[in-house]
């Protein structure tokens, strides 16, 4: 891949830049949460940006996203601004769900970014449910559903997969490998070694495995499968074998429990954006100060998300039964608990 | 009007509603080729075609989820689940999924779609496919559950649930797909999601109920009016989430006694939700305590003899309503 | 199999004879749902035989059956008296499940026959379960569980055979596919055509094809797959290929609608019956008389099982409450629906 | 006595149990060598190995039916749900499983199986991960539903529950497991399912409650007792199904007057279901209508302000109480 893909050299800055937004946001994520600004599960990404960006910067605008509880790195490169999803973190209302769904459902229905799921494994049947739409309007987009290594063992994601096989429907499931869900490595649980094995129960699915730590070639896997999706309509199963540097969420450390600090810094030296920003500086791409420039961009851009979350206000009493039912709220209902004044 | 059966008037809210809005679309199991396991969507799968009325493999989770999904696409997906007792392996997209999405997203994704099939008891099915569904989806905010009693109205609701533009539940009966034949209007009509009906006029006693559970209770009505001089008010639900409260309370108000009539298991039911309404919102009105009739607190018994004295039938209401009836008034 | 599987004439009209009697039962079976005598959903199993009486004949008696809806000649084969099956069809004291079950839920403790379920695909968890007890208590028991063509699409397949592959349980998971659940042709609705490719998503799982019409074949392979659960513990998944001649239930007609009556003859010419018969016959261990008579007794053993089954008396009205909790049933809760007296 | 944590209280009954009767055993998601995603299970890998304590994937419905299917076999298990949301995925194997195993089959298999994790609220966790369950489960005949609120009560209630021959769902509390903390008594004992308990007696009104809004409740009953000179009697159900209804109407026939308080959604929930015992057997004691105190009908919001909101506290059952206790006596 030394011709790049046949990205510009502007454009695979643009890779860099992306990754180095979503690991400063990350950082400036885990700081705000230790500081009590923001709350409940947060689930980081860092390690893992090369699958964010590979994959969803060759989306179209109007290619669909449906993705887990660990999304704001995909929230943010498919563009969603940081600010909105600091916003969503702190529980203000400019964040992208006005401050009701919080760090796990990240939604911008403008970019056709449909979440942020919290039950491991139930949005693999919405965005099957998405794809059925896109060949129901005889439409050419695609959907890209984002899951992790634990779900290859639960039932929706057999079933997906099944229905997405047999209607032809233009989806592409790709599971990030970080090799562990929660404190589990997935082969204690597992009964495959090979995680793409699982694509062999299904004829007319196209299943790959790639290095997740390798932005074009996550890329040019993501390619493919969407040239399939937009032509044959069949979908796709990735395997991105990754990392997550950082605990599962705030309470679970980085390591020593279940996974020793070897593995942790063996997988730090494969580091996404290191790694890309040496190939872009010896393929005489970029610079040191770029790359130096590009840092300092993007931890403004990170305190300024911060910023920007903490000028927003929060959420006034009328939001909580605001957006239930699209009509006005049954007033029987409200009047079941009465002692307090919201509507 | 023209007498239809439960199920026609079904099968015509799915096929106006279908025709009036291209973007409505059926799946579930059999209900394609085989034209629906109860014949409810009897050929629209011929006049529709198979992305509008998709067979699906048996995968209650994930074609339920792929109707939220759509749903949050734009579509307006109608969800039939073969019966409601199969429906429990898809809850968690029902209550996780549909209901709290429009919220969670802030108001973003909206969740036009309608789950629908038959529940509660049909005939010596056994203990596993007779259950009322009812209250599981009752108590989560974020649904509508709807479950009408009439032909009338479930033409009516159904087409008011499919251009609803949040998640319903539409709960109908194998047994009254067949047995319920009423007038029908000529021509479009639309019944609101959320009111209930007064279906029988009465001065002494309301009974509220809903779905299969009203032909017993106004078979108990006639009853009571010829053996016992009782005049009873029936109120049919039609919606039990939200219930009509003020319909119910309205009714109650006037006769001071109150019986609730459901099929459903006896705890934390419908008629539990009615009774707590009804004490909070008319106590003083009461001249008895509301005395409630469901099926007994058990597994449906496949023994023809068993089942027949779990499922409530217009005797319990008859006893419930003499005994409500039987009280001196309180003020 | 010239040697049919070094079993003796006398053992090999005892197969016969099963499967003659599994079939007789059913057509009175039948009969009697035609006068009313059995009510709600009658699932026949008429030309499977083969699977039934294959598979079960060759377990021990410490061994344990999980079994779906359509089980009226598994519990029969196993060693549920044709009476007792009967009278649970009828609902009365004297059936299997004390008429508490009915035709979707056999159930016979002492011979370790765990049901009869009528959710499709609920009971592959329950067998694991089974599974899991043998190995938690070191036996070298086998636990067969037998289930449809649809079962493959839904995610307690996937989900049961993770866990069944990865802690080696001794489970025969034995999928009858007749082709069809209810109306829907299983390619209609199944991403791969060869259902066995299902199999190749597990390691440590062995996964065969059989000809499900054939006794000796189907008994072939589940002596090997017994023989890998009691002594490498590890799970088998047996595709058996077969055909019901009947309706889904009762209600639904044996051709006409989603499959042609030639195709249902064609399936016809290859009874499991008369094939084995003709086998018999033609190595000289059995002859047409011998043949008749266990006809004849077949017969008189289904006419038997109804007269049985008249004659047991329905269940008194204290059943209703009887088995639901294994201590006294809380009167509060009897209380809360008083207008009629059962306890 | 020890003061120990309600999480200390459960591992003890979870490590004495399984000590005690070796057909006991763990199963669940990080239960193992991550000592529990929630560290109920501490150590107990360790002590009893992996066929005792077994490490799940993430497959809800089927490690929930493998309990039922390994209690039909004679084990004793314990399946943990990292949290009851994610019960919703195997709800099917509850309901239509263990719950009707024994009825179904005639008495032959009973499903001595315990299902257990945190239910209810925690902190911010958004609408997926705050919910409350027991409704879902109470209305199913074949259940018992038990929630403790104390660690006293949570390590008698667990090891009851373990010993029982029918499937038990119990429901913990994230933030319990650490900030409840109360005396334990040394050795062993039992707490027995199906008992409300009075933890605090009192005479001008009860507040019936259960699990985590006890606390909110216990709180509520000194305000009003130092504020307004009321006197609550407090009755922590502890079990929800079946309900003790002989102990919640002892005490209302006392005090004339009753607030239910619960966390979960309003409607058909547990309160509904109170408010129905009490009106039955109770009507003519009652000077005022019985209040209900509840979570609002709402998916939870991530947002804190807003959270605050949803979750019922102190200060609504003092607004209750207020209310009930203001009005004159009918009698
Ligand atoms: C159905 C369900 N079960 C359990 C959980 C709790 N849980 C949250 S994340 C997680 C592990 C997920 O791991 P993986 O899918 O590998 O994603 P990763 O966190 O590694 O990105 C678990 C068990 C859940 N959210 N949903
Ligand atoms: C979860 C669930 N969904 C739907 C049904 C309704 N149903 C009963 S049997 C059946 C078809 C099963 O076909 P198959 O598994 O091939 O078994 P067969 O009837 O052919 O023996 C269906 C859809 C059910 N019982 N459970
Ligand atoms: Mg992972
Ligand atoms: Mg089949």
């Amino acid at each position: 891949m030394t011709d790049f893909l046949g990205l510009s050299a502007e454009e695979c800055t643009q890779l860099l830049r992306q990754m180095m937004v979503s690991r400063r946001f990350e950082e400036k994520a885990a700081e705000a949460y230790q500081t009590g600004k923001i709350g409940g599960f947060c689930h980081l990404y860092t390690g893992q940006e090369a699958v964010a960006v590979g994959s969803i910067t060759p989306l179209r605008e109007d290619d669909y996203i449906v993705t887990h509880y660990r999304d704001h790195a995909q929230a943010i490169v498919r563009g969603i601004t940081p600010g909105a999803v600091m916003a969503e973190l702190y529980g203000r209302v400019d964040g992208c769900s006005g401050g009701m769904g919080g760090s796990m459902h990240m939604f911008d229905k403008s970019l056709r970014f449909m979440g942020g799921h919290g039950i491991v494994g139930s949005h693999l049947p919405l965005a099957i449910g998405v794809g059925y739409s896109i060949r129901y309007r005889e439409g050419d987009q695609a959907v890209l559903v984002v899951f992790g290594d634990s779900v290859v063992n639960i039932g929706a994601f057999h079933e997906s997969m099944n229905m997405a096989a047999r209607w032809r429907l233009p989806v592409i499931f790709l599971l990030e490998n970080n090799k562990y869900g929660m404190g589990t490595e997935v082969s204690r649980v597992t009964s495959v070694r090979d995680l793409t094995k699982r694509g062999l129960a299904h004829d007319r699915l196209t299943t790959v495995s790639v290095d997740g730590m390798d932005v074009l070639a996550v890329r040019q896997v993501m390619d493919e499968a969407l040239d399939r999706a937009r032509t044959d309509k069949t979908p796709s199963f990735i395997e991105a074998r990754c990392f997550r540097y950082m605990g599962h969420s705030m309470a679970d450390p980085a390591h020593g429990t279940y996974r020793t600090k070897e593995e942790v810094e063996s997988w730090r030296a494969d580091d996404p954006i290191l790694q890309f920003r040496a190939r872009l500086v010896e393929a005489g791409r970029l610079t040191d100060e770029q790359y130096e420039d590009l840092d300092r961009e993007a931890i403004a851009e990170a305190e300024a998300s911060a910023d920007f979350a903490d000028a927003s206000p929060v959420p006034d009493a009328g939001a909580i039964y605001r957006h239930i039912y699209s009509g006005p709220y049954p007033d029987s209902m409200t009047r079941r608990d009465g002692w307090r004044e919201v509507v | 009007m023209p007498v239809i059966t439960y199920r026609e008037a079904l099968n015509q809210a799915l096929r106006e509603e279908m025709q009036r809005d291209d973007s409505v679309f059926l799946i579930g199991e059999e209900v394609g080729e085989y034209n629906g396991a109860y014949k409810v969507s009897q050929g629209l799968l011929h006049e529709f075609g198979e992305w509008r009325v998709r067979d699906a493999p048996i995968a209650e989770l994930s074609f339920g989820g792929l109707g939220v999904g759509a749903a949050m696409a734009g579509l307006r997906p109608i969800v039939e689940f073969m019966t409601w007792n199969f429906a429990l392996l898809a809850i968690d997209e029902v209550v996780n999924g549909a209901a709290k999405m429009y919220s969670m997203s802030g108001g973003q994704f909206n969740v036009p779609v309608v789950f629908r099939g038959p529940g509660g008891t049909a005939l010596q099915l056994g203990a596993q496919h007779s259950q009322s569904p009812e209250p599981w989806y009752s108590y989560v905010p974020g649904l509508k559950v709807v479950s009408p009693a009439t032909a009338r109205d479930a033409k009516g609701l159904l087409k008011s649930a499919i251009r609803d533009d949040d998640p319903v539940v539409f709960i109908e009966s194998e047994i009254m797909y067949n047995l319920v034949k009423d007038d029908v209007p000529d021509g479009e009509y639309l019944t609101p999601i959320g009111r209930a009906d007064v279906k029988r006029a009465g001065s002494d006693v309301t009974v509220i109920t809903y779905a299969k559970m009203l032909h017993q209770v106004l078979a108990a009505a006639e009853r009571l009016e010829a053996d016992d001089g009782i005049s009873a008010e029936v109120v049919d639900l039609r919606t039990v989430r939200p219930i009509d409260v003020n319909a119910v309370v309205a009714s109650v108000r006037k006769t001071n006694r109150a019986v609730v009539a459901e099929e459903g298991w006896p705890a934390c039911n419908i008629g539990a939700q009615v009774v707590d309404d009804i004490q909070r919102e008319a106590f003083d009105y009461l001249d008895a305590p509301v005395a409630r009739v469901s099926g007994l607190d058990a597994p449906m018994p496949y023994a023809r003899n068993l089942e027949k004295l779990v499922v409530p039938d217009a005797d319990q209401v008859i006893a419930a309503v003499r005994h409500v009836c039987g009280r001196r008034g309180q003020s």
